[in-house]
């Protein structure tokens, strides 16, 4: 039984942490076993990132540091968190004097960096680890007629070489996942562009009209949801459809890939924590 | 000393191995003229009109066509291939893999009844899919020389074109024949390949039916082609009426590995959009760039004709995305002026891709069938840009066309003329 | 005359051209009303005649009607009229009873949208041909000798190579140089950029070779004064300028490699008013050293700018309309080295043009070298002035829409290709005609780069266009095979539509020799009165000459008068259809 | 400016490739000279398809031209998501987010932060995570409905650490 540290970030456990949730039990049902990282520090991602890079890559090396330390590959399921560690990872894998660097500040707390460990995001896991055979086999009541548009979250496929998880201006792990349980994934303009969340403290309106743009971008070949594999691109998706410039169109659920997984492997909304979605995904998901 | 082979070998019946085959022919020396595919004529054969005199690129390439097929000293050797190379310049032995054309070349007439009577439709690579041939076919019109060849793969051996051939040309059981030349010396012009520019998902080539690219074009709008010349859109048969030219497409693009100049892009896109223009004087024609590369002989002021005359509109900025409206088709390129720093959304009926120059598929083994070197690009490596533009590294082997890199035809055609002069002093000196 | 005063028995043949021609005028009513014209006894249409089949078809025709004259409607006879003089010369008819109509770019190209009256005008110009044809004579095939050497002018890159090759093929070659050094302006570079070579470590080896070859007579400080003859056989008059000897020399063939100059840009940014201003000639011309230092003051250059397409891409301006090709990569390759030793280096920039093989990494390398590249605005051109010998510039970046201004210690302009001065003396010379950007015009732009109009007379290097000197050796490598497979051959064959003088109608007035274009007509002497007479290879069959006499003494073979006028009458008087048939 | 100082020379801003050289020298910023402004960069960049103000690729090319004041004292480095869709797409390879993080750094080296990014900073620099006021007893519930740890356990002591040693008394000069 394959096992993974989850670093669950900053973001996930406050604000969606039905993501949390279900990214437990839909793993565990087809087999991989998760243990939560405690003790653990921000990843730095955006803010440190901006402003110091030696600050920066010590917060993200020492997540991975503690990773070794119990000899565990890392989960990520934040596209922020996933895109930081394994940016600095490979900055620490390549940069000896920064190795240094920070191991001298780990030290104290008995933690050293050696780059053992994998960092892997969500998608990864699905590909790499399980796979879209087992995926299949493990659908017990395949979905039916729903349109699904795929939002993969910029920091979890780009740069391409750097993160290895899929094709950046073409990526299919999300879309062939919706297929797999029975779902039709629907191609839309715009699929890689960023939802805006991370302009949000910039500048919120032009953060919101980047979103918006997606939703009716995604509106426009008529998808009955959204899946979405990161929490910030989750909670943006869903939150420009509310407030002002949000328009009084139908809103359109945003679900992540677990929970929208879930149900089709037969595990129950309530594990899935469904019912906190602020815009209720129950009439895709019950489509069977 | 004694006198050594006194012929020659040129690979590739393009417009450079047609000239330097012609050259060396001129001077009284045997001249075999090795091509793979069924015709010569090359790529400029498939070309409408060519830059910047708009001559039509059938009608003055014909003549080099006959020149060379009736050419006592040159023996066209077409549907062939270069195998094992042996010897040295003054002596090379060659060994041609002369393909199965289940046709009689001494007996085909070229008639076309065979044509007329079979059965089969298959998509035509010379019209780059976008028309149709007969399973035993012409490559165009005036293929050279002008002999049937069965399309085997997709031949269901129904024997019609057998009875139907008055000459009997036509043999099903022909097989692949060897043979070997001596040869003095050997020319390279095998020329190029487009870049595949599907490498590109978001200029949406091969998912939008309106996005094409620059071969397709020119097919589109000649008049032999598969519309019979008239522009129009592969999705809904309408003629478009506004158009874009995407430029540097798999060129100077150094995360796909091509980051060399294409060198022709720029002039055929301008030619096209002209055509375009001429086609129907009332369509929107743009074309989108970052740096307009017209270098060559009367080449600028074609360029400065296009913008003032024909009211071509040029905006300065790479192409980010193409988007597609599903039920129309109709399309919509994103781009920044950045001329004038504004991000552009611009509608079109049609978009037309150039995709860059590369080397042709087989020219590594070609290089090391010769043992000469290749660039990191994977053109032939010359010896020196000045004392041997035309000169590889192994004597008695030359190159030229698009062989060593991208080209445009006058380049290639005096390309071809120096190579069959390097060529020549060898032959002439019995490989000293 | 025989051959051609029998019965005339015409074929007419349409061609389709794909749908060139079909696609406008209706080919099949062509072929029709031709049928029915007097003397035609066979009219058909077909897709391609130029094609194979069309050939074929031709001959056949020939062979089953033993037709005595044909006739293509096609396109225009300048591409396919050798093509079908072939064929019917191959049937066994004389090459001159063949005539050609230009369905193509007289009638379908022209009249698209009018398709009725285009098919008419067709018509027309069909009629018109067939009674031409019928009146068509047979004329003989002449053939010429070619002397088996070559005259080079030119001791350039180009013309050093073409007679390097030409002799090493085992053929003579007479090298003209009209100043006292071979080399021309590569040899005066101390750097030829784009490369890492000196001019000097190029063109050494190629002089060294030149000079020892014993096929190779050089002639420096000389000029050819006087050229005539024709293909195969050109009469030289070359002039030492030192001595002012003349001497006279024959010669097969002649490969025109005059080259270039570059453009002195007095009244383009204030050069000539510091000598911190110069050329990117004049800088490639300047001794090298460790530190580029000020022509003005002997002080180390620390900033410098370039200035790209300077007398280049002008629209209007006659002579600078064209792109000078080799400057943008020189330009690069230029500030990328000296930004080694140079603090800040500036181009100014239009577009950047380095297309060649490698010149993209020129491009790069100079960037990665902190070169700034600053786009300027296409109609508003960089401000330079000079105060107290100090230099300022202005301009606007377009890229960042910000003014910029800068005090370089020196301003390098890369200007035009422009040809040398005595360009026009050259052309008349040997019968060359120039394009829009000075330079001497090809047979043909695409196909035939390096062949002229003028018969054994190539061109090569920066005499056809500006290229940078490696394109200038792969031009100057094929117009010496050109010059070598005349002279291999041994022999020509001329054009025999040329104008033929009468003597007897002659009346001496020397119209003719003055209205020719090529000085193919000259007196005999040895007559009296001394009369006109046609050297045939130098005759281009303009018909200027007949058309001038005043006493109609000079007849255009193949374009006789009662040719013309035949046609002129068949325009007028259609024959009656009853008339036609057989 | 005024539209006297935009022509006329004195005023006008002088080239020089010090800047570049500068941002060259920062992890990240290394790739700055390859950009030849095609424009791909904007064309891609989604806060430019939404606003005026922000074009990536006229940011570079400022850069270039070193204009260091302007630059480093504008928000503009500030509005790239680094969503790097224009990473993936740039054909002379320009890692532009990874560019414009290095003139943040040196931005932020000399007191210039929007104060959005200056007070998240401080927040994770003493909580070690950035949420911990935003943690109200409502998500705890919620955590608990759905089986999972309300205590998140996170660390604040490592980032104290890092702020005493990389943040001199705690701002970002």
């Amino acid at each position: 039984m394959k096992e993974f540290i989850l670093y669950t970030g900053c973001t996930t456990p406050v604000r969606l942490p039905a993501y949390e949730r279900a990214v437990e039990v839909v793993l565990e049902k087809l087999g991989v076993k998760l243990t939560t990282m405690k003790d653990a520090n921000c990843c730095g991602a955006q803010y440190i990132e901006s402003v110091n890079h030696v600050a920066y890559s010590a917060m993200s090396g020492r997540i991975l540091a503690i990773a070794e330390s119990m000899d565990m590959d890392i989960l990520a399921i934040c596209g922020a968190c996933s895109g930081s560690l394994k940016h600095v990872k490979h900055e620490l894998d390549n940069n000896k004097e920064l190795r240094n660097e920070v191991n001298d500040i780990l030290e104290e707390e008995g933690l050293k960096y050696t780059g053992t460990v994998e960092v892997k995001h969500l998608l990864q896991i699905f590909r790499e680890d399980i796979g879209y055979d087992a995926i299949k086999s493990a659908v017990v009541n395949p979905y039916k007629d729903v349109r699904l548009a795929a939002h993969y979250g910029c920091h979890v496929t780009r740069p391409e070489e750097i993160v290895h998880v899929d094709d950046a201006e073409n990526p299919t792990i999300i879309d062939r996942i919706i297929e797999a349980v029975g779902g039709i994934p629907v191609d839309y303009t715009g699929k890689t562009r960023c939802c805006g969340g991370p302009l949000l403290a910039m500048d919120e309106e032009v953060a919101n009209a980047i979103g918006r743009d997606k939703i009716e971008n995604i509106r426009a070949e008529n998808a009955d949801g959204i899946v979405t594999a990161c929490v910030f691109c989750d909670i943006q998706l869903t939150q420009v459809q509310f407030g002002e410039g949000s328009n009084d169109k139908p809103k359109i659920p945003v679900i992540t890939l677990p929970q929208f997984l879930g149900p089709a492997i037969g595990i129950d909304f309530n594990s899935l924590g469904i019912h906190l979605n602020k815009i209720s995904p129950e009439a895709i998901l019950e489509a069977h | 000393m004694t006198k050594k082979a006194s012929s020659a070998l040129v690979v590739g019946g393009g417009v450079a191995g047609m000239q330097a085959a012609l050259d060396i022919a001129n001077q009284g020396f045997k001249v075999y003229l090795v091509e793979r595919s069924p015709s010569i004529g090359g790529r400029m054969a498939m070309l409408d009109k060519t830059f910047p005199t708009l001559d039509c690129s059938a009608c003055i390439l014909t003549p080099k066509l006959s020149e060379v097929s009736r050419h006592p000293n040159i023996q066209l050797m077409t549907l062939s291939e270069v195998g094992s190379v042996t010897g040295s310049a003054g002596d090379f032995k060659v060994k041609i893999r002369r393909k199965a054309r289940y046709v009689r070349e001494d007996l085909c007439s070229g008639c076309g009844d065979c044509e007329a009577n079979c059965p089969v439709e298959v998509a035509n690579e010379f019209d780059q899919g976008i028309g149709f041939r007969k399973a035993i076919y012409a490559l165009f019109p005036q293929a050279t020389p002008h002999i049937y060849t069965v399309d085997k793969e997709n031949c269901t051996d129904c024997g019609r074109c057998v009875k139907v051939c008055e000459r009997n040309a036509i043999d099903m059981n022909m097989k692949d024949k060897f043979v070997t030349l001596d040869v003095g010396t050997i020319i390279v012009a095998t020329g190029f390949e487009l870049f595949d520019i599907t490498q590109y998902p978001r200029l949406g080539y091969g998912q939008y039916p309106n996005v094409i690219h620059a071969m397709e074009f020119e097919r589109l709008i000649n008049a032999a082609g598969p519309t019979h010349g008239h522009l129009v859109r592969l999705s809904d048969g309408k003629k478009p009426k506004s158009i874009g030219f995407i430029q540097c497409v798999g060129a100077r693009d150094v995360q796909k590995g091509v980051p060399y100049c294409s060198r022709v892009c720029c002039m055929y896109s301008i030619k096209n959009a002209v055509m375009a223009l001429e086609h129907d004087p009332q369509a929107e024609v743009w074309v989108y760039y970052a740096d307009i590369r017209a270098f060559g002989k009367g080449f600028e002021e074609f360029y400065e004709m296009a913008k003032s005359r024909f009211g071509v509109r040029f905006v300065r900025g790479r192409v980010a995305e193409v988007m597609e409206g599903k039920a129309s088709h109709d399309l919509v390129v994103k781009v920044e002026d950045t001329v004038t720093s504004k991000v552009r959304l611009i509608e079109h009926d049609l978009v037309v891709i150039s995709p860059g120059v590369i080397p042709s598929s087989g020219m590594d083994t070609m290089a090391k069938k010769l043992g000469i070197d290749q660039t990191d690009d994977g053109y032939i490596e010359i010896s020196h840009s000045f004392f041997g533009p035309t000169v590889t590294k192994i004597p008695g082997v030359f190159v030229c066309g698009c062989a060593d890199g991208p080209k445009d035809i006058p380049d290639s055609v005096s390309a071809g003329s120096a190579a069959a002069m390097k060529a020549t002093i060898i032959l002439s000196s019995g490989g000293k | 005359m025989s051959g051609s005063e029998e019965e005339p028995r015409i074929g007419v043949f349409v061609c389709h051209c794909g749908h060139n021609i079909a696609g406008t005028v209706n080919v099949e009513e062509v072929a029709q009303m031709a049928s029915k014209l007097p003397g035609v006894v066979f009219a058909t249409d077909e897709m391609f005649m130029c094609s194979d089949a069309g050939q074929v078809l031709i001959k056949d025709k020939i062979a089953e009607h033993n037709l005595n004259r044909v006739v293509v409607a096609s396109c225009s006879p300048r591409m396919h009229e050798p093509t079908f003089r072939r064929v019917v010369e191959e049937a066994g008819l004389n090459r001159y009873l063949f005539d050609q109509v230009n369905l193509r770019e007289h009638v379908s190209w022209c009249h698209m949208r009018e398709p009725e009256k285009a098919t008419e005008k067709a018509k027309d110009l069909v009629r018109m041909s067939v009674a031409r044809a019928a009146k068509l004579q047979n004329l003989p095939v002449k053939k010429v000798s070619v002397l088996p050497t070559t005259m080079v002018v030119g001791g350039g890159i180009a013309g050093l190579r073409a007679s390097l090759d030409i002799a090493e093929r085992g053929f003579d070659v007479l090298l003209i140089e009209k100043t006292s050094k071979l080399g021309g302006n590569v040899a005066k570079w101390t750097h030829l950029f784009p490369t890492d070579e000196s001019g000097a470590d190029i063109i050494k080896p190629l002089i060294r070779d030149v000079k020892k070859h014993n096929r190779i007579t050089i002639l420096t400080d000389s000029k050819v004064s006087e050229f005539d003859g024709y293909i195969g056989n050109f009469g030289v008059t070359v002039k030492n300028l030192k001595t002012q000897k003349e001497q006279r020399y024959e010669v097969g063939t002649v490969i025109v490699t005059t080259g270039f100059e570059p453009f002195k840009p007095f009244g383009y940014y204030s050069y000539g008013e510091s000598p911190d201003i110069l050329t990117l000639a004049e800088l490639q011309e300047l001794t090298p050293s460790e530190q580029l230092l000020k022509p003005s003051d002997g002080k180390p250059v620390k900033k410098m700018v370039f200035i790209g397409c300077v007398g280049s891409r002008l629209p209007g301006v006659k002579g600078h309309e064209h792109c000078s090709r080799h400057c943008c990569s020189a330009t690069a390759k230029a500030a990328a080295d000296l930004r080694d030793s140079v603090e800040e280096v500036l181009v100014l920039y239009q577009d950047i043009r380095t297309y060649g093989k490698g010149h993209e990494e020129f491009h790069r390398m100079a960037r990665q070298k902190h070169v700034i590249y600053s786009k300027f605005p296409q109609n508003e051109f960089p401000q330079v002035t000079v105060k107290k010998g100090k230099l300022t510039i202005t301009w606007r970046d377009v890229l960042a829409a910000e003014d910029l201004s800068f005090e370089p210690d020196i301003i390098v302009l890369a200007t035009a290709m422009i040809p040398p001065e005595d360009v026009e003396e050259t052309s008349h010379l040997f019968s060359l005609t120039r394009s829009g950007d000075g330079f001497f015009n090809p047979e043909h732009i695409k196909l035939a780069p390096l062949t002229t109009h003028t018969a054994g007379v190539m061109i090569a290097g920066a005499a056809q266009a500006a290229k940078n000197a490696s394109e200038a050796v792969i031009d100057a490598s094929g117009a010496a095979a050109k010059a070598v497979g005349l002279m291999a051959q041994g022999e020509v064959e001329i054009e025999s539509t040329v104008s033929h003088v009468i003597p007897e109608l002659c009346s001496s007035c020397h119209t003719c020799l003055t209205a020719c274009p090529y000085t193919a007509i000259s007196m005999d002497e040895t007559k009296d009165p001394p009369v006109a007479f046609v050297t045939e290879a130098k005759c281009h069959g303009c018909g200027t000459c007949a058309a001038a006499c005043p006493s109609s003494a000079i007849v255009m073979y193949h374009s006789t008068d009662d040719q013309i006028l035949t046609m002129v009458e068949a325009f007028l008087c259609p024959a009656p259809e009853a008339q036609g048939g057989s | 400016m005024t539209d006297q100082t935009k022509t006329e020379s004195p005023i006008n801003h002088a080239p020089s490739s010090g800047f570049a050289k500068e941002i060259e020298q920062e992890p990240g910023g290394e790739g700055i000279m390859k950009c030849i402004q095609c424009g791909m960069c904007t064309a891609s960049c989604m806060v430019a398809s939404m606003t005026e103000r922000y074009r990536p690729r006229k940011l570079i090319q400022k850069i270039l031209l070193g204009k260091r004041e302007e630059v480093l004292t504008s928000e503009l480095p500030w509005l790239c998501m680094t969503c790097k869709l224009c990473e993936e797409r740039c054909q002379e390879d320009v890692d532009l987010s990874q560019i414009f993080t290095a003139v943040r750094e040196i931005a932020a080296r000399e007191g210039y932060v929007p104060p959005v990014f200056q007070n998240t900073i401080e927040k994770v620099l003493e909580d070690g995570w950035m949420l911990n006021d935003a943690y109200t007893d409502f998500e705890e519930d919620d955590r608990s409905d759905l089986g999972l740890d309300p205590d998140l356990g996170w660390n604040n002591e490592f980032t104290k650490k890092i702020k005493k040693r990389y943040f001199k008394g705690g701002d970002a000069k």
